[in-house]
């Protein structure tokens, strides 16, 4: 089924991304330590203020807060993604290896992260895009620890490549993150549990049905008991 | 013990060709910019530099790209994150045509490569990695079920890191987010050279609270306080 | 996210029977006495310890060990320095007869394997207890030249940690040698339980001097600040 | 020859431990970062005294001054010994992590340690007396990651144990803290070095001849072609 062609995309709107990103926010506990990657990830932090999430950013901050405004900016305080930030009260910082030890060690109840592929394993390839030619170099960063080391592993993304490919697969045939590692997929038309028994669409963007995901999916989907319309 | 130097030029004048250098930073923040320029203009080639990356906001680095001073990369995020800026940039360029070698991590395993050189721990296992191209090669070994890679210590001959504070003896204090890789490279190199912003006397700094102690480091030159843009990378 | 307990009784009273429990501490400094006197207290039995030694200074540590509650203890410095005082000490004849079994580690391999406990590396080389008693048992490998143990990591149910200043989120500031392993212990807990000698609330601890950050601690609790001698020793 | 019997301990009095701890005093360069085990070798700590050798506490301090009398004791202010001291300008502490890291790392340039045996190779025997009757437990301590991670590794001792026996064999007897890890000896008759060859008597104490300290010996010593008398 990876080998699938471009499919018909339904004519419903898809998610905006920063739906995706409410859609995942609506899932975080509070009390939970969390981080979140580059692009569709970072978005989640606009939905969770006045909330108890710590945000971690891993070149070494906890309880991150948003993005700073010109005239607030320290240059001595940006996150992983480079981009100045504030600091919430509670906040600590720490040296790189002491956040990964973090990371890896299992501390982060959920991280959400961008990808460009996943398997119907729960198999993450989200740091090299073969498009690019770099072949198996790359930027790796942080992604390969967070997806082994986190909790709770979320995947947000869109449901197509921007060329029309379909990103849930049954094999991944772009170079791995990690193996087995994601929990969850929530794109712009479904939210897709990785589960023993395979994925399990458990939602869809109203006005698509069940049917529909699984035509864009190039995996098959399990469709859950209690599949319903997302809600946001 | 006194460690200070008048200049970075005298700081950094026995660094040979051939030398493995590791330069602190995460994109701009805590980047040893006085030591990297100085490396630049005193030319020494063939260097195998260990640093997060030479794609964003790192001009410094890039200068030694373009001198063509570079053997061999150790990084864990090397380019731009845009496709596109990425093929005009010269390290991607420098690297894709093989003048630089390239050799990637995950930031956990570089890190912690890094912090077990400079604690006599010659390899750990980490389950990071594992049935992705950073495992190709590796010993897989399986603890409580998991697999889990070797990977080996990543000692370097010299270090430079950037720090807020300084004393003379080497006792160093690292500011919010740019404290970030300095302290597991101030750990690693054999010679350590701190770049800070302000140089106090011994005493001066909070014994307390202080970040890298000075047995880590061998040279401390004052060079003042850095402005940049994170926001214009 | 408030992680305080009213009491140290509340704050260990879901500890079962069986669990493995580390402890901070170097001798007298930095050690945990309000938590340990509520252990004793609650009575919880069969326990595995962790912790530097139960020879010297440490009297909360010895109630355990005389109301029976030790099963294992993992120590690095297990007696009392003097063979004669040793000879008359509880815990050290609880090992000589067996009622505790005792597993030992030189300081640098017990410090690491809780470490990466924390740090989610099972297991690590060290040069150190090669060709000694440490050593029997466990692999040996060659690197560079230099023969290596494996050691594993050592993750334990809950950890005791002392610290000088908390918030109420578990960020932890400890005082001059009283940090000693307190903070390798807080990363090994499955559930790290800090009592603090001031708490304060969130905000008013200096974020670029925060010792352990709270997420490595669950639970929070405020028992002033312990006085005792330590050259009574 | 570790065989060997009780010797004839020479008329001459031995050197008091304090001016064991005298001679190693003067053989630390100054600049030199120095770890200073229990018994002997803290007694070098008293001549040191305004010269630039930097002590650390294996506890986690750097800069660990000399023992502080009543009334200026702080219980947070512990040596590894269990003693209060002072702090120098320059202090740092750090935990105990980072301590072992910088032990077991290589950046203590000389550690001094007491010795229950040393063999011809340089085996230390240091933490297990097997007198004590504790088998293969007790105190191990920090003296194994010194012994292996310091650069130069001194050996303070009385030549003989209590019981009049040698302490210097060809082959350990008691459990080892170290293979081939000592470089020097000093003891209270003689300063003796390790090197690939074997033992070299560099220095006797005055009254005491090269053979004299064989004859104390249960190892080869081979006399250096330098061996002088040890000036104090």
């Amino acid at each position: 089924m990876s080998k699938m062609s471009k499919v018909v995309v339904p004519e419903m709107p898809p998610l905006e991304r920063e739906m995706i990103a409410l859609r995942i926010a609506n899932m975080l506990e509070d009390g939970s330590y969390v981080n979140l990657g580059i692009g569709i990830p970072t978005l989640v932090s606009n939905w969770i203020e006045g909330r108890d999430i710590i945000i971690q950013a891993e070149i070494g901050m906890l309880k991150c807060g948003p993005l700073a405004d010109e005239g607030e900016q320290d240059q001595d305080r940006i996150n992983a993604s480079c981009q100045f930030v504030h600091e919430m009260p509670g906040c600590s910082y720490f040296n790189v290896e002491t956040s990964f030890a973090m990371i890896r060690g299992g501390r982060m109840d959920v991280a959400v992260l961008g990808a460009l592929q996943v398997s119907a394993k729960g198999d993450l390839a989200g740091w090299n895009n073969p498009a690019r030619g770099l072949g198996k170099t790359g930027n790796i960063g942080g992604s390969m620890d967070l997806a082994v080391g986190a909790a709770k592993l979320i995947v947000a993304m869109e449901h197509f490549t921007p060329g029309g490919e379909p990103k849930i697969l049954d094999v991944c045939n772009y170079p791995l993150t990690a193996k087995e590692c994601v929990d969850v997929i929530v794109t712009n038309y479904a939210l897709i549990e990785v589960t023993p028994k395979g994925l399990v669409l458990k939602e869809a963007i109203p006005g698509i049905t069940a049917e529909d995901v699984q035509k864009m999916t190039a995996a098959k989907l399990i469709v859950a008991d209690d599949f319903h319309e997302m809600e946001l | 013990m006194d460690k200070t130097y008048a200049s970075v030029e005298e700081a950094i004048a026995d660094i040979p060709d051939g030398a493995t250098i590791a330069f602190g930073s995460f994109f701009t923040a805590g980047k040893p910019t006085a030591l990297t320029k100085a490396l630049a203009k005193k030319g020494v080639k063939d260097l195998t530099i260990v640093v997060q990356q030479v794609g964003t906001g790192n001009e410094e680095m890039l200068e030694l790209v373009t001198n063509g001073q570079i053997k061999k990369a150790i990084c864990n995020y090397p380019f731009p994150r845009s496709a596109s800026k990425g093929a005009q940039h010269p390290f991607e360029q420098a690297v894709r045509n093989g003048k630089i070698k390239l050799e990637i991590y995950p930031i956990g395993t570089f890190v912690e490569k890094l912090r077990c050189a400079g604690a006599g721990i010659p390899g750990f296992y980490t389950p990071t990695g594992v049935g992705t191209v950073v495992g190709e090669g590796k010993e897989v070994r399986v603890f409580n079920g998991i697999e889990c890679l070797l990977e080996l210590a990543l000692p370097v001959d010299y270090a430079f890191v950037h720090a807020w504070k300084g004393d003379r003896e080497g006792n160093l204090v690292y500011r919010f987010t740019a404290q970030n890789y300095n302290n597991a490279m101030a750990m690693a190199g054999k010679v350590t050279i701190a770049e800070v912003e302000t140089l106090v006397d011994a005493g001066e700094l909070d014994p307390n609270f202080i970040h890298t102690p000075g047995i880590f480091v061998k040279r401390v030159v004052e060079t003042g306080r850095p402005e940049f843009n994170s926001a214009a990378v």
